[in-house]
């Protein structure tokens, strides 16, 4: 069932506009090779779902890609604003998009209802804060056995999931060690997936650690190497710390940002003439 | 500093480490609560256990970690679960007993904004959203808040409430189907606000060695109570400030 | 938090009447060891829960320590049927016992709700079965974004919860691989836990693979070698698949079940002479 | 035996073999579902995807496991998941192409009983319950039943109906919340049933060589619907046998 395509195929044959696509990755193996190669192809009028909206998230927003997010989190880990995220949300540049906000916990039982074919997922929280008067997606029942308030929200069933991993085996199956987040729920959820990787193997294995997600539920497998930089891969390279400081600069300014991603996005034919870019600027 | 010897940002991580005791399980955000709980695990408190929303239980980080994803947590930890555990098992389960919260706006009675400045659809300033804060405000058995005091940060009235503190004060937390006791303490550059007893407005119980209450008063958007007498919190020791400050280094 | 304490002693210290018990061990790592020594100290009382109920629970229902049983399969994995349980169900021997019977997704929620603190679980299932008409703890819902009807049933959540498993390290921390069944979430349902292990090491590490169940959330750890014979603990023993098959005739008669527990159990002090009581008749 | 030179186990095992296709994912239970699976694996479909309800996912067991829980299985999966996982994400999750059931008891719209035999509360026969049987059914894109045609097995009214077929018939599964689309065909030692595409009531397709349709009438505990012409199907082929005794064989 799994293909192996280069990003540029993946992208071509599954990222349509209108499409609602996550891209998933907390924190670590964040799939930013593919954020860009759908900025290169110029995709657009899709709705974003992600957890973190971090880094990859504002440069697919400030480049127009994005009609809607739904996002529990949106900053520069570690560093502070994501200037574009801002722009967006403060002055609709560089157009008006439609923001499902919610907390971690909110989308993390979201997403698990969706990976079980559930149509709605119940926890507590939310309760007498300012969520549900701006949320529409989050009400309340009552336990049926206690009375007891819950609260629920719709499940995440994505168009198409992306992310990253370490390894692929030949059958297409994916291993991922590390931090796992939630990349395995928003494969499950989605209709359609595709796996940017750092190398692909004979065999991949549980008994390292790790976990296994099989080929199955993936779609396309394509290999990437350092595809989640500047977050990292464990046991491949570490997080690049220096360009998510370098980003709250180059994404400040709207002309420099769009600038910027001239010159090393839409300039470059794939990510990896983009690293080459990067590393000749002093980036890497 | 100068005057001190030490920074307001120094004495907070300091503060704070003093609530964490040896055998805590702590859930910890990236900035100033990171730095506190690594402070006390290299003093007091060498077993406590360090969570990170990412996913990292029980880690033990040689130097404080850049982001709650950083490798350096996940290479340490005692185990790695995904997020919907972390949420599901570890938060709402209850199993957490202190958890750090920012802020970019706090009310009298501890309840939080880190969503909007101004108005939601067209805020002033877009923060980050809540992430973990609502769970961690609900379900850990205590909270830490960390926040300088200003006149900003301390306000009257909430633009936007992230997570509940004590709700309207008294017993308004309560029926909420939390498993968590509510703020602890506030820990300000000026001094530790506590929840009184039975309002759970929070009341200024600490400042810190040459803060005056004039300047607690006029840093707090409230007619801020204030304990009488009030207390003066020791002075950072030579230990605190001179690990604290290597911890600082290895973050460069 | 943790005690190291022999397996007598634990079940000493939390093992009383009355209480709801989980024992948990989905085909590996059953905490047989756990279940004689609550047999040999004659607790009675119980309210047992587990879903795969075989050999361990067939042993304490026969002698007598339920009250009630909560369970979603009731067999001899691979041999056929258990005979105790039969008895009690189909002829109140040794005493009529309440059944609070489910199938497996639902108490696997149900163990999830438990862990996550929540008063109830949501799934789908059971619609058009005959379980709700016996099963008052059968609900249906309806969603409240879509109005799909979806089945509720109430979180469990134990007094105590017992399972096995490899290892422990020195601070109490446990470490487990292979099929981990829903042993973490029984541990973390409950309001208080045992965990008996192969052996004690300094230190248990996630990079060999397995998962780990921090300190913190376990009351007791007892080293018990072999503890889950005739189940079996990867890495350590196989299981004893003739003793499963020996069990079918040991407990199909009434008396004859009685004398052999009398000559195993109750006549030996602990799970080691049990054990060496069992080879030397042959039976490993 | 003698007779036809392999036993009806034999042929319903090497039946069930000859529905699993190289690309299938399959759910499979302990017994004869577990051979058939092995023994397709062995001959027409070596890529097929075995998953055992105790959390193996792809396992490729050297030798047919013995209970659920082998530890042979759990060596050789391709990964190993929580019993909450295995029901919420793969099976109520509608991964998984084919799924096996065995029974007690069958009704002639592929409702089975496997709880009790006689009354709930005083049963006259006590059996092992649902165990996964109704997500099985439920989610499984489809289902194999596998059971013996005797007029005890094959009944009018079930004692219980632990898990659900078609219902009453016609659409009546639908609307269960189900992704299954339910039983495929039910698999006895006399031959095939199959649903009738509109109501869904089982009608026997495939009789076994030697077979008469006097025989499948008399085993069943209602007026069988027989397909006309009705089908025989080929007998065992060497290599099939040799390949499932070879697998019997080191089960002992």
């Amino acid at each position: 069932m799994t293909e192996f395509l280069s990003l540029r195929e993946a992208v071509q044959k599954y990222v349509k506009p209108g499409i609602s696509l996550a891209m998933e990755g907390f924190t670590h193996l964040i799939p930013h090779a593919a954020g860009l190669e759908i900025i290169r192809q110029k995709i657009r009028h899709l709705s974003l779902i992600r957890m973190t909206t971090d880094i990859v998230y504002d440069q697919m927003i400030g480049m127009g890609c994005a009609d809607k997010l739904m996002f529990s989190w949106g900053g520069n880990p570690g560093v502070g604003s994501l200037h574009r995220l801002r722009d967006v949300a403060e002055h609709d540049y560089p157009h008006h998009i439609e923001i499902n906000e919610h907390a971690h916990a909110a989308m993390a039982n979201a997403y698990v209802a969706g990976a079980s074919n559930m149509p709605c997922a119940i926890f507590k929280g939310y309760r007498d804060t300012s969520y549900p008067e701006v949320n529409p997606n989050i009400r309340f029942i009552q336990c049926p056995f206690t009375g007891e308030t819950l609260t629920v929200v719709p499940a995440i069933k994505p168009d198409l999931a992306i992310i990253h991993a370490q390894r692929a085996d030949k059958q297409g199956n994916i291993w991922m060690r590390g931090i796992i987040g939630i990349q395995k729920e928003a494969i499950l959820a989605a209709r359609q997936s595709i796996v940017t990787v750092e190398e692909i193997v004979d065999q991949v294995d549980e008994k390292q650690g790790g976990i296994v997600i099989p080929r199955w539920v993936v779609n396309a497998v394509c290999c990437v190497p350092k595809g989640a930089f500047p977050s990292y891969t464990e046991g491949y390279y570490n997080r690049s710390n220096d360009f998510y400081v370098r980003w709250d600069e180059i994404s400040r300014d709207r002309q420099r940002f769009l600038d910027w991603m001239d010159k090393f996005v839409l300039s470059t034919n794939d990510f990896s003439e983009f690293m080459f870019k990067l590393e000749k600027q002093g980036y890497v | 500093m100068s005057k001190t010897g030490y920074t307001s940002s120094e004495m907070m991580v300091i503060t704070a480490s003093r609530f964490l005791k040896n055998d805590a399980v702590v859930f910890i955000g990236i900035g100033l609560p990171s730095l506190a709980a690594n402070l006390a695990r290299r003093l007091h408190a060498p077993d406590i256990s360090m969570i990170y929303e990412s996913g990292t239980l029980d880690t033990k980080p040689d130097r404080p970690p850049l982001s709650i994803g950083d490798d350096e947590l996940s290479r340490k930890a005692l185990s790695i679960v995904s997020v919907p555990e972390m949420f599901c098992y570890w938060l709402q389960g209850g199993k957490i007993d202190i958890g750090f919260l920012g802020a970019a706006q706090i009310d009298r009675f501890a309840n939080i904004n880190t969503t909007v400045i101004g108005n939601y659809s067209h805020p002033m300033v877009r923060l980050p959203g809540a992430g973990g804060a609502c769970e961690i405000s609900g379900f850990c058995t205590h909270t830490l808040i960390m926040l300088r005091q200003t006149p900003r940060n301390f306000v009257k009235t909430l633009d936007f409430l992230t997570s509940v503190g004590f709700g309207k004060g008294s017993d308004s937390r309560s029926g909420l189907g939390f498993t968590g006791e509510g703020p602890q303490a506030v820990i300000t550059d000026l001094g530790i606000l506590e929840p009184s007893p039975d309002t759970k407005e929070l009341i200024m119980t600490y400042l810190y060695p040459g803060v005056s209450i004039e300047k607690v008063r006029k840093s707090t958007g409230w007619p801020l109570k204030i304990a009488e007498p009030i207390n003066i919190t020791s002075v950072p020791n030579k230990e605190e400030l001179m690990v604290l400050r290597t911890l600082e280094k290895m973050m460069k």
